[in-house]
């Protein structure tokens, strides 16, 4: 396997503050790598750096053996690597159509945007079904759909989701899975962010664990799930270790629980 | 009863010119989320650039619109990266601030230039009129209407039919997806801001060519404006049509027939009534309901 | 600097007491009258919109409504120039009170800029009446209070000095005990979500319109003071929309939802615009205007939050740079340190750009 | 929370602030008055409206003192002394008319005081003025209500403000009754200024006969003179009296030209007397034809040193007479008569020179000047202008003076 | 016994209907999970009982008191708490502050009294150190981490002493670490006999948490009881865990 991304050193943060205090990771051409970490740790500060919304302050972020940091979010998505970010990005008041077509904005050739559109639809039959329906009007699983649609329009060669599970039924959370899956088959390579660690490196094929703006831990997604101390410290054990740990209440003068 | 379709009319014609003055003001509103007092100090602006054109070149008065709407445009963009962008926090309400400032600027600028005598444009259709039954009905507030219209309806059809106006759409209603497909959401700010600009040059001809002005008069233009906007529904166009011409009807009608002096008391006490109802304006959008 | 901070309030109330005796020409005591007149009208605005959060641009109608009562008073039962004004001086804040209720009823069923523009409306309507209601305001013309001519010259400027200054104090300290109490705390609460504060038990509405008829009342009480002084009410100029604006403009320089920043921005605002109106006139106004707009591009492009929490942020920079070192934060959300929390604290911080970006 | 630990810092720095800025204040006051030796100028204190809604005639005043300063000093000054004006901004605030008058009083020691413009701001100041026993002479803020205060410094010196309509009053009841108007209709800007005039002439004109078609009164904020205007037109009134600033003359001008209403006569409180302003801003000298406008002065005026203010004006200014605002003159009066009193009473006593304004007689380039009791100056009459072929020319009362022409009436219709 | 009863709820927003003649009944002591697909009405359902949505139809029943359509506040001071989906706090104020803004007080003086009062304090503290974040008290709101802010809602609900409590998702964004420690805190807090309504998308959280669980679609009511029976419930499995 070829690297597609490499980011080294990188810092960056908001309002004079550092989020991101050198990271160093890889993304591998043709996988799946999910990043897994606690609230905080900055993982979705580091899709930010990568897709242009936030500026690094230092270090290099290298797609495809060119040096992207700093770029604008058009200049990145012009190097082939799109964003969906964490939720509700679609345009609610403007069509299905209107919205994934306005995915592939970059573009002038209206013949072009005609046949991405028409390979959208093939790969998301709602896209086509629900063409004249306000964004807006859609559930939030068919909204997911719909901006994964979206974000093929370029046809990119690195996709870069935001917490995909973030806020869906089960159901729906194995159809937007299945669809990750999908992409990748027909070629694409994905990073994705996930709180829902279980699912999401179920997923991938490679994890990275991060924690206060560092990466901790990488490896193929199987190794980062089973590493005994990572899934200790930073995936929670499981419910039943929990339970049976700290969980008494405050002394009962202040309990917080009613006692009329 | 002449006398109240007389009104009507004028009202209707007059309304179509505020319409114009407000659609910039509306427009800047939807796409950036903010106020920008400054609108009626541009319309100023905007009526003596008309005015310098005519006296110093002897340009027509709509010709003169081919020079000071560029002109114009570039000083929106101008202003709005000096002086907009840098906001990054709270910006709904700074940029009231900075904008006034910006209005303070623009009067001082033009008493400099223009003094404080009170001017109004001149051409031969200013004072000219056809008769429509026993009425007289001056060419400019005819010309004024149609300038209107023709903007409004290509400022509709940049907004809707256009690839311009579908990204600047799309950065209304979400940023950061915006930004996400390419689009350049400060430089769509900045050109949204110029053609707001742009319009108020418009605008102010034709209230210059319809009242006498002097730097000082964007006072009274400007609350007039808000509450235009207010009433539409803050961000749409057609509201703001609809308010402006409303307005300018319930004020010219009340003047006829009870008093100029409660004009404007009938209408405001009007539009306080109608957002107890509508908070939204008439055709404006509930804010969404959070979660 | 440190020693600084311990000195009590009563220094600053000593200090303002003794100021007509320390710069006692009349001309900077006239300064010092407006100046703290807006002061109070800033504070007690502040309790409102600075802590609500809702911007209201109307309330040069409660200004205008005091001093048209005073006015009215003094004219229909005679009262003659001299003290018996001052002691009407409340009566004319609870007027202006009590017409806040209905209107603000009525505003406070909106948000945002349809609260701003209604309450603009308010203000236009009152002022319109002050003009057509002609038996009660005499019209155009408006009327004149009584002429004080027992003060001599170099006296007659002290009963407004302190009186201006009792009522900076009042409101001042109405703020202050506003700020402390559980009723404040449910202000800064609906600034931040309304919604979710009424979820929480805050009963918004009453706490709005509570906050809003204070705030009237103290405005109020400025007006009568404040046309007393000037000795005349007129439509125009009692009612003035520029009063919102400076207003807001001074609660803003100073920092909004603060406690002293309304103060220091309208002492400063307002003596440097009469200082730069004395000296920097020759030649053409249109100048004075430019300058007076610039400076307030500078301030709110370099100073944002406004002058009191900018000053707090540079301090706690100051503080971290110059203190042992500089913690890293313990929480790893690199949210907490120093720097970052004071600027949002107390302030217009509002969302960060993570905040943005999430909404 | 972080804000309440020391909430007592903020007012430190501003008191700071604030007694640096009053120190300097002080400073800058106290040096500019030092020595008051006799070669010293004269300092005569004066607070303009340069800016805000009445910049454009505060400015024109700025000249009349300015001029009528200039020539003092050409010719030796008052007293042997020169004059200096000192002049602060009040941005026609009410506020900082108060400031200032109290700033040229106790920290500029002015040694004389002339009044700003407008009713409005006269007000205040007259109420500062009367505190420190100052005379406050001035030309433009004769409103009655500045004279029913019972102060008894103030002292307007052009003709009282509600009389101005008398002399057209007088010129319509004089024409023959074949001619004679039957109707006039009446606008008037809600304004302490404008309104008592138009009220003044209406009831002359009801009690000599003239039925009144249409009296409206509008909020001086209107924009849209349309309506009121359709108003005027449908009462038809043969005469129109309107009672206007020049902004809304201009738009008055321009709604009757689009209505095609032509009155036989149209007289105004104010705007056709703005000279080219006014020209410019109604389009040109045959709108202007037959417009007329009251007024205490004219360019052609035989009154003492008239001749030399307009050639002053001139060559200080340029344009030509018509570009002489009426508001020079009514500046330049107020010097004269100031510099009269002075000469007389031989000191800057104040309460002298009160006592010599209520007593004496003086002349002005608007003519002689006698106050009243309540200090307006009655001994004017108003004569009655009218635009011909591109002059304002004084058309009534009646006089020998050559400048002087015969009324059109009735005027022509609208180019 | 049940302590919250729904009773044929129907709510719709233009034409798009949310809830379909819903009615559920909430057992006192127990904590009952809600679960159902995106859509289902399950937010609609919380904003209706808690007031912040009207109910075009149907009433809701609290410890047999009528709070149909009661505003917001007065049903958080008859007991019933919520959380929202994505949290709901005050940014600019600070986490104590945060704390004391649902301390309950009545009347003027109350209200006039200083928002920290020691006993409140000292509760609100207790209560920080209880979800584990007592060393931000001082830091605004703003500054947290998205898991902090959960932890945040979560305890200055329980200042007002809620006899229900309503989580709107409280696993969702948030890592396995702080699910532990909330599940934890939930179990004490029902010990203590404090009930709870769940929405929550994690069915592992969602099984060994929850007492009973109920299953909505469509706006209404599909399938309820342990579970276990949920799991193997044919509707369920067609509508909401999938195959």
């Amino acid at each position: 396997m070829t690297t597609m991304l490499q980011i080294a050193g990188v810092v960056a943060g908001y309002d004079g503050s550092d989020v991101l205090k050198s990271v160093d990771m890889t993304v591998e051409t043709g996988s799946i790598t999910c990043i897994v970490g606690p609230n905080g740790a900055g993982k979705s500060t580091v899709l930010k750096t990568i897709s242009g919304l936030l500026r690094p302050r230092l270090g290099t972020i290298t797609f495809l053996d060119k040096p992207i940091q700093g770029f604008s979010p058009r200049a990145v998505l012009e190097t082939g690597i799109v964003q969906v970010a964490q939720n509700h990005s679609l345009f609610n008041e403007m069509t299905v159509q209107e919205n994934v077509r306005l995915g592939a904005y970059l573009l002038n050739d209206r013949a072009r945007i005609d046949r991405a559109l028409a390979e959208v639809e093939d790969l998301f039959p709602i896209v086509h079904e629900r063409a004249h329906e306000k964004a807006g009007n859609l559930s939030g699983g068919q909204q997911r759909l719909v901006e994964f649609a979206r974000c093929l329009m370029l046809n990119p060669k690195l996709i870069l989701l935001d917490e995909p599970s973030m806020g869906l039924d089960p159901r729906t959370l194995k159809a937007v899975f299945d669809t990750v899956k999908m992409m990748q088959a027909s070629g694409r390579t994905i990073l994705l962010v996930e709180q829902n660690v279980k699912t999401g490196l179920g997923a991938s094929t490679h994890g990275v664990v991060m924690e206060s703006g560092k990466v901790r831990l990488t490896g193929s997604s199987a190794e980062i799930l089973h590493h005994p101390e990572i899934g200790h410290l930073y995936l929670g054990g499981t419910l039943e270790d929990a339970n049976t740990a700290e969980g008494s209440p405050p002394a009962s003068t202040s309990a917080p629980a009613a006692q009329r | 009863m002449n006398l109240i379709i007389d009104a009507v009319i004028t009202g209707v014609l007059t309304g179509g010119v505020y319409a114009l003055m407000a659609s910039g003001l509306t427009l800047i509103f939807g796409v950036m989320d903010i106020i920008n007092i400054a609108q009626g100090a541009l319309v100023i602006l905007g009526a003596y650039f008309s005015y310098a054109l005519e006296q110093h070149l002897h340009l027509d008065l709509f010709l003169g619109l081919l020079i000071s709407m560029p002109t114009m445009f570039l000083l929106g963009v101008l202003i709005h990266s000096l002086f907009i962008r840098p906001l990054k926090q709270d910006r709904t309400m700074l940029s009231i601030l900075v904008t006034f400032a910006i209005a303070l600027i623009i009067e001082g600028v033009l008493t400099i230039l223009f003094t404080t005598n009170t001017v109004q444009l001149q051409a031969p259709y200013v004072t000219q009129s056809i008769k429509i039954g026993d009425f007289y009905l001056s060419y400019i507030y005819l010309y004024g209407f149609v300038l209107s219209v023709v903007l409004l309806a290509a400022l509709y059809f940049l907004l809707y039919r256009t690839r311009f106006g579908q990204s600047l759409r799309a950065s209304m209603q979400n940023r950061t997806a915006a930004e996400l497909i390419g689009i350049d959401v400060n430089r769509i700010s900045a050109i949204t801001y110029g053609i707001g600009v742009a319009l108020t040059a418009a605008g102010g001809m034709a209230y210059g060519a319809t009242t006498a002005f002097f730097p000082g008069s964007s006072y009274d233009l400007i609350s007039r404006l808000l509450a235009i906007i207010i009433f539409g529904g803050m961000g749409s166009l057609s509201g703001a049509l609809i308010a402006a011409v409303g307005m300018l009807v319930i004020e010219d009608v009340t003047a006829v027939v009870w008093s100029p002096v409660w004009a404007s008391t009938v209408f405001f006490i009007l539009l306080v009534a109608i957002l107890i109802l509508r908070p939204q304006g008439l055709l404006g959008k509930l804010e969404g309901r959070k979660q | 600097m440190q020693h600084l901070r311990k000195v009590s309030p009563l220094v600053w109330l000593f200090a303002g007491i003794a100021f007509p005796f320390v710069i006692s020409d009349p001309t900077y005591t006239t300064i010092a009258i407006f100046a703290l007149l807006f002061a109070a009208a800033a504070s007690a605005w502040n309790i409102f919109s600075g802590y609500t959060g809702y911007i209201a641009l109307g309330h040069a109608a409660y200004f205008g409504i005091g001093g048209y009562a005073l006015a009215i008073i003094c004219q229909h039962w005679q009262i003659p120039g001299g003290y018996t004004p001052f002691y009407l001086v409340p009566l004319c804040g609870l007027l202006a009170a009590i017409a806040s209720v209905p209107l603000g009823a009525i505003a406070l069923r909106t948000r945002r800029h349809t609260f701003v523009v209604i309450t603009i409306a308010t203000f236009f309507i009152l002022q319109l009446l002050s003009y057509n209601l002609r038996s009660l305001t005499n019209g155009s013309s408006g009327i004149d209070f009584p002429l004080i001519l027992q003060w001599a010259p170099g006296f007659y400027n002290l009963p407004f000095y302190y009186v201006a200054l009792l009522l900076t104090v009042l409101a001042l300290g109405v703020s202050w005990f506003v700020r402390h109490s559980k009723f404040g705390l449910g202000l800064l609460a609906i600034r931040d979500d309304e919604d979710r504060a009424l979820g929480l038990g805050v009963r918004t509405g009453s706490s709005k319109l509570i906050a809003f008829v204070i705030s009237a009342f103290f405005v109020g009480m400025v007006g009568a003071v404040y046309s007393y002084f000037l000795g005349s009410v007129q439509p125009s100029f009692t009612f003035d929309a520029l009063f919102d604006v400076a207003i807001a403009l001074m609660v803003f320089m100073g920092g909004i939802g603060t406690l002293t920043g309304p103060i220091l921005g309208s002492l400063v605002l307002e003596s440097s615009q009469q200082y730069a109106a004395l000296n920097f006139t020759q030649g053409s106004g249109g100048l004075y205007l430019i300058m007076y707009g610039s400076l307030f591009l500078v301030v709110i492009l370099l100073l944002p939050q406004g002058i009191v929490p900018s000053a707090k942020a540079l301090w706690a920079r100051y503080q971290a740079t110059h203190t042992a070192s500089v913690l890293p934060d313990p929480s790893g959300s690199g949210g907490a340190n120093p720097v970052a929390r004071s600027a949002p604290g107390d302030g217009m911080g509002l969302a960060t750009p993570r905040e943005e970006a999430k909404a | 929370m972080y804000g309440q630990s020391k909430p007592w810092r903020a007012p430190l720095i501003l008191l700071m602030t604030l007694s640096l800025t009053m120190a300097a204040l002080a400073a800058c006051g106290s040096s500019s008055t030092a020595g008051t030796a006799n070669t010293t100028p004269i300092k005569i204190g004066v607070s303009l409206s340069l800016t805000g809604d009445f910049s454009a005639d505060g400015i024109a005043f700025q000249q009349g003192y300015q001029l009528w300063a200039d020539a003092v000093n050409a010719s030796g000054g008052i007293l042997g002394r020169k004059v200096t004006l000192d002049i602060v901004n009040d941005a026609s605030s009410n506020t900082q008319v108060v400031t200032n008058y109290q700033k040229l009083i106790t920290v500029d020691h002015c040694d004389l005081l002339f009044g700003p413009f407008s009713t409005k701001l006269s007000i205040p100041a007259a109420s500062v003025a009367h505190r420190y026993g100052y005379a406050l002479v001035e030309g433009a803020g004769g409103g009655p209500t500045v004279f029913q205060q019972g102060l008894n410094n103030v002292f307007d010196v052009s003709l009282p403000v509600a009389n101005n309509l008398v002399s057209y009053t007088q010129w319509i009841l004089s024409l023959p009754p074949s001619e004679r108007p039957a109707t006039a209709s009446y606008a008037t800007q809600d304004d302490p200024f404008t309104q008592p005039q138009i009220d003044l002439a209406r009831s002359l004109l009801e009690a000599g006969g003239i039925k009144t078609a249409s009296y409206q009164v509008y909020p001086a904020e209107t924009t849209d003179f349309t309506p009121i205007a359709q108003k005027l037109l449908a009462a038809n009134g043969d005469i129109v009296i309107l009672g206007t600033l020049l902004q809304d003359f201009t738009a008055f001008a321009t709604a009757f030209k689009q209505q095609h209403y032509n009155p036989k006569s149209i007289v105004a409180t104010a705007g056709p007397d703005q000279g080219t302003a006014f020209l410019s801003a109604i389009g040109g000298t045959a709108d202007a034809e037959g417009i007329m406008v009251p007024n205490g002065w004219y360019p052609q005026q035989t009154t003492p040193g008239n001749q030399a203010m307009v050639s002053a004006y001139l060559a200080k200014y340029g344009g030509d007479i018509n570009s002489i605002s009426s508001d020079v003159p009514e500046a330049y009066s107020v010097g004269q008569v100031v510099q009269q009193v002075v000469t007389q009473v031989g000191s800057f006593d104040q309460a002298k020179i009160i006592a010599a304004l209520h007593s004496g007689s003086f002349t002005s380039v608007q003519g002689p000047v006698k106050f009243d009791s309540t200090g307006q100056n009655n001994s004017i009459a108003a004569f009655l202008f009218q635009w011909q072929g591109g002059n304002l020319v004084p058309v009534y009362p009646a006089s020998s003076d050559p400048t002087f022409k015969t009324p059109e009436y009735p005027r022509p219709n609208w180019p | 016994m049940s302590l919250l009863e729904i009773k044929n709820a129907a709510k719709s927003f233009g034409g798009i209907v949310a809830l379909n003649s819903c009615s559920l009944s909430i057992e006192k002591g127990k904590i009952t999970g809600l679960i159902g697909p995106n859509g289902s009405g399950k937010t609609t359902l919380f904003n209706v009982i808690t007031g912040y949505e009207k109910v075009d139809a149907g009433e809701i029943l609290y410890d047999g008191k009528n709070i149909t359509n009661s505003s917001p506040d007065k049903v958080f001071a008859m007991g019933i708490g919520r959380t929202f989906q994505l949290t709901r706090i005050f940014p600019r104020l600070t986490v104590i502050e945060n704390m004391h803004v649902a301390a309950q007080r009545q009347g003027l003086r109350g209200l006039m009294g200083q928002w920290n009062a020691p006993q409140e304090q000292q509760r609100a503290l207790e209560l920080l150190d209880y979800v584990g974040i007592t060393h931000l008290k001082d830091t605004p709101a703003a500054n947290l981490s998205y898991g902090q802010k959960k932890l945040l809602e979560f305890a200055f609900i329980l200042i007002a002493d809620p006899q229900v409590i309503l989580l709107d998702e409280p696993a969702g964004g948030v890592n396995p670490t702080m699910i532990n420690l909330l599940a934890s805190r939930i179990r004490g807090l029902n010990a203590r006999g404090v009930t709870f309504l769940v929405v929550e998308h994690n069915m592992e959280f969602v099984m060994s948490l929850c007492d009973k669980v109920t299953v909505m679609h469509r706006g209404a009511k599909i399938a309820e009881g342990t579970p276990k029976d949920v799991r193997q419930n044919p509707a369920v499995l067609e509508a909401y865990l999938g195959d």
